[in-house]
């Protein structure tokens, strides 16, 4: 399919810039006690998820596991509302009630920001279902890591959208590590894609660090799920810089592996990319930065300045609709 | 009720409730093991294939995690699932989607997604399945918030609370009784829109010395032991039907106990921490001035279901052993 | 390796005769309410249980799903004790506490009798996993049915099995069907057996109906496990005659297909090879068969006598040892 | 105790536990997620896989209802399993094993197979780990007969109830409390022997108008709240601390009430057919005419627990609660 205007890929390389920014702030945020619970970074992946973004639709259905914050900037949710949610606020993407696991944004088709492990792979498949139902082209994007493929869930998913031929790319951001536990300590396979052969769903590796391969490899599993409906299977490999989350020294990693990843570092690569093929100046780079660097930092003055969501709205969540006799008195 | 009635099986009246919610509404849908081409395990979706085509109506592999899961996804982009279990046993093995994903969606979005979702299937103990297959997940289910919980007893309670159920915004769990779909009751005509709403206990017998609370597969059996103590003890007891167990109807209840001032709550799951327990607790606290006897508790006894059909009867709630009850708490 | 003796052989078609002389008492018993609960039948597919049997050793650990009667009756459970079990009486192999779906014989290292769908998987690979952690050679045969294949656990149990390398037979009985659903609308594979390439581990296909083919193929399979521990997978081919459980009329196949696999009777079979080898004559055969119903027949006429389960050891099977204040007065 | 103490944290009593028992048993082996190379999400296990390996010490992928399961079936041949849970708030993917084969097979199989295996992990709400990740299970838990369930509050009750749960022939579940791993107590020096017998509660403080029934968290919540009502109200509570869950100690339970004639309880679960409820029901039906006022509890909120920390900590009991509860079951 054609490439998109090259205009797109130097947005791509700000929203990469963003999520880096962002995160970058997060975790000072969180160091600094702003922010509360669990903390999972993305800083390293960004290409995974922004090339993915790229080669969807916006009206495209993404769902994601805990290390989310990502996938709701990449799909344009405001570092704002993103901050705020850290921060437990109101202004939140969730209201202050999920939390950094717990992103959702209804109207950029962003639905979370999942913490059980593979338990939303079922959920992209029942999304799936609904734009085969009511014959949508909507294709659904399911990101989930290379620890969740160890899960039951995720078994009876792939074996379901296989089964009803339903619109779903299952993306596996293999990053290596599952907290601490490497891949070959995880799974009995030489690699990852080869579990895709158990559903005959067709698999495709690719390099997670770098923003085109993602991209074009992904729209053209897109547009062939588009045409006729099936589920495909992509092993994306990349790496995350930080530790699991922000409590985890990840000790079990060499010094040595980190520094060959950040060699390769995807915004740094496209970024080159670009540059060779004067489509970027270096001005243009610092200017991008700088305007991630400011609005990461506008948004910690926002969620420090939101409100908490109110106490008397304790009950308003469980329930849509009022609720006979309850809660009890 | 002015309607004219008809008498219909407790199977026949769940199967028109969906009958009547897929013709409604485009977008409910019917999904599980042997629902469509097998007409359903227990027959329930009797017809319903020929009906309403394959595109509706969807057998699933065994795979009740994956396709629970499937339910609430769906059910975030808008669709209405109906989700049959087999048996509630089996949504064991789906507990996390049923506790984690289809009720907490709505606070952890902060109120962008409700998940209008109803899983149904029979519930608790049948005949002689043994220990894996005759779990009362009532309980469990309960303590979930975010669900809401109903136990019909009869053909008018099964249909009209499945339909109410189906058009819930929010997740469902209709636990029907495999013993009951045989079983006969007056029902309004096809056509009369019959929805009975969640949280509204029903007294299925008047009464004036004792509140028999019960449910499910307990309203015959509080119904057959009013009638012998009626006749054999002249105890006059009132079966009040919670229907609902969440959110449970203390108005219905407390109206009861204000008038007998003695309760005996005969429920289908096991003891602990069962529902006896929590509507015990709540008799106690709101007309503990009121009682004039403890309030006694008849369940299943706390050991895991044996095959053997005396065994068997010995573990699960009776007459018998109800009667003793009352008969306590009246000082008979 | 070396061809048991045929006499084993024999015996082995005995064995297959008790099994079907045996259900078909129960069955007749069932008919007349003398039996409870749900009761699954194995006949048509004895060739799989006896192949396994006779290719494994007496101490090899044997776990099973909830058509279970086979299996107990194949290890040397006496159908005096199946059939009491049926019964629900205290001379049955679960003291009449188990029924039919849960049938055990400690002695015999038959572990079950398991009805929750592949929940016995993870079990299986725990036992394997105890032979290794001491060990000893014994290798675990799980069996269970095509159906099977699609829950969380089996998925959970295989990864596992594979990645600890662990000395287990996974032995799929494919007999096309779970309950009406046949196994191309459960299963997104053209065979069942590349559903191992899933975790790496070694799949065979067998045809279930030939019991000589899966003693062979299974001893094969088991002395390389035995050699060096790790997991297998095999699909087993075969059928049942009967409906899923004796409430299913089984419409939902043709009686041209039951016709075709009936003439492929693993019993006729075996006997006719037997016969053609000169090692089975046709007084033999009869004689065998006789002994077989003769068997069935007293089984029943011993449950029917047995006792009850005392009512008063109603609360002795739920904790092993004394409890303090339990059951509650 | 004669034994000489010395004080510890709660981590390191569960670390001592754990190895003592390692020590003693070769068919002892601790399995679950992290537990060896990373030394446990919580630290717990630390220090065990460099002196015991990795044959003892075994990590696994995210995949609890596999080696839960594992478990089980290890059990059943003669090994005895610890399983971790990272926390029980993803034992729910594993429900089946733990309700179903844990708990059914010495039933099912007549006697023939108990199963010697203890689950344990954090359980019940940490600190803003919202919905999914807050979850209270032990009345979940407890409705399952043939479980055990203990909840030790100190580093004393979890070696001593460690140990026990993984010499007890049946399965135990541990739940342990993350909030308290860091917490401090006296414990009997290494080398004693420190066994807690499952099922045996322990007076916490001494007190004689009201008895506050706590266990896990909210031990040191009513310890707090006991202090302050003494302080401020003149009120003296007798603070219980249950210990286990299942089996319950209801002489301790009726001992205590029956100095005091009212109860409060505090539980750290959802009150829905909680703790709270079955331990009411049991004390107003064994004390009925004892009781100065209604039993009262203070559980969480029944609401899906939110991240924001101001709301979870309204979701939560508290000692003011706690307090406001005792006040009026004692007319204060
Ligand atoms: C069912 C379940 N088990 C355990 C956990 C705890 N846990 C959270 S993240 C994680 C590791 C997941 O690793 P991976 O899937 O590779 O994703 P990554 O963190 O690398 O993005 C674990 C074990 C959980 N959240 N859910
Ligand atoms: C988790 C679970 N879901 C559903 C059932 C109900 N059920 C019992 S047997 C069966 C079909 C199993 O078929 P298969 O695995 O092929 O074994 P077969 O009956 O053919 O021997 C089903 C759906 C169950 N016992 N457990
Ligand atoms: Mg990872
Ligand atoms: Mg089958």
């Amino acid at each position: 399919m054609a490439q998109p205007e090259p205009r797109d890929e130097v947005e791509m390389l700000s929203s990469m810039l963003l999520i880096r920014r962002f995160e970058e702030r997060a975790s000072q945020q969180y160091q600094a006690q702003k922010i509360g619970g669990f903390c999972h970074l993305y800083i390293g992946q960004e290409a995974v998820v922004c090339g993915a973004v790229a080669a969807a639709r916006a009206d495209d259905y993404l769902i994601t596991a805990y290390r989310d914050h990502a996938h709701a900037l990449a799909r344009g949710t405001s570092a704002n509302a993103c901050m705020a949610e850290l921060f437990g606020k109101a202004t939140g993407c969730s209201r202050g009630l999920g939390g950094s696991m717990h992103y959702f944004d209804r109207e950029r088709h962003m639905y979370g920001g999942h913490a059980i492990v593979a338990a939303h792979v079922p959920l992209a498949v029942g999304m799936a279902f609904a734009s085969k139902y009511r014959e949508e082209d909507r294709v659904t994007l399911c990101f989930f890591g290379d620890g969740a493929i160890n899960q039951g869930s995720f078994h009876e998913a792939l074996n379901l959208a296989a089964l009803y031929k339903l619109p779903v790319v299952f993306i596996c951001e293999n990053n290596l590590f599952a907290m601490g536990t490497s891949v070959e300590r995880s799974t009995s396979l030489k690699q990852i894609v080869d579990r895709a052969e158990g559903y005959d769903i067709p698999g495709t590796i690719i390099d997670g660090m770098n923003f085109r391969e993602v991209r074009d490899k992904l729209s053209e599993i897109i547009s062939s799920i588009r045409a006729d409906p099936h589920p495909a299977f992509a092993e994306v490999r990349t790496y995350r810089y930080r530790g699991h989350s922000m409590s985890d020294p990840a000790s079990y990693r060499t010094k040595e592996q980190l520094e060959k990843y950040r060699l390769d570092d995807p915004i740094t690569r496209l970024r080159a990319q670009l540059t060779r093929e004067e489509k970027l100046t270096n001005e243009q780079f610092d200017r991008l930065d700088k305007e991630a660097k400011e609005v990461a930092l506008a948004s910690v003055k926002f969620a420090e300045e939101s409100p908490e969501p109110p106490l008397d709205k304790l009950y308003d969540y469980t329930y849509s609709q009022p609720v006979g006799q309850w809660p009890p008195q | 009720m002015a309607a004219a009635m008809r008498e219909i099986t407790y199977r026949q009246a769940l199967n028109e409730a969906l009958a009547e919610e897929l013709e409604r509404d485009p977008n409910v849908f019917l999904m599980g093991e042997e629902v469509a081409e097998y007409n359903g395990a227990y027959k329930v979706s009797q017809g319903l294939l020929e009906r309403f085509g394959p595109r509706r109506i969807i057998d699933t592999p065994i795979s009740e995690n994956g396709f629970a899961g499937m339910g609430v996804g769906a059910a975030m982009v808008g669709l209405r699932p109906v989700i049959e279990f087999m048996t509630f046993s089996f949504s064991l093995v789906a507990f996390d989607q049923v506790v984690n994903n289809a009720p907490n969606m709505l606070t952890m979005s902060g109120g962008q997604f409700n998940i209008p979702i109803t899983f149904r299937g029979p519930n608790g103990p049948a005949h002689q399945l043994g220990a894996t297959h005759s779990h009362a997940t009532e309980c469990l289910y309960a303590n979930v918030p975010g669900l809401k919980i109903c136990t019909p007893a009869t053909p008018r309670d099964a249909k009209g609370l499945l339909k109410t159920a189906i058009r819930d915004n929010d997740p469902v769990l209709v636990l029907e009784v495999e013993l009951l779909y045989s079983s006969k009751g007056m029902v309004e005509e096809e056509g009369v829109e019959l929805l009975i709403p969640l949280g509204e206990a029903e007294v299925k017998r008047e009464g004036s010395d004792v509140t028999i609370i019960c449910y499910a597969q307990t309203v015959p059996l509080a119904l057959a032991a009013a009638e012998r103590l009626e006749n054999e003890e002249e105890i006059s007891a009132e079966v009040l039907d919670l229907r609902s167990i969440k959110p449970l109807d203390m108005d219905a209840i407390v109206g009861s106990v204000a008038k007998t001032h003695r309760v005996v709550i005969v429920e289908q799951d096991r003891p602990f921490c069962g529902v006896g327990a929590e509507v015990s607790y709540r008799i106690q606290k709101e007309m503990f001035d009121s009682l004039d006897a403890p309030i006694l508790r008849v369940a299943q006894e706390d050991v895991p279901m044996p095959y053997n059909e005396q065994l068997e009867k010995a573990v699960l709630p009776s007459a018998e052993k109800l009667i003793a009850a009352v008969k306590k708490v009246c000082y008979a």
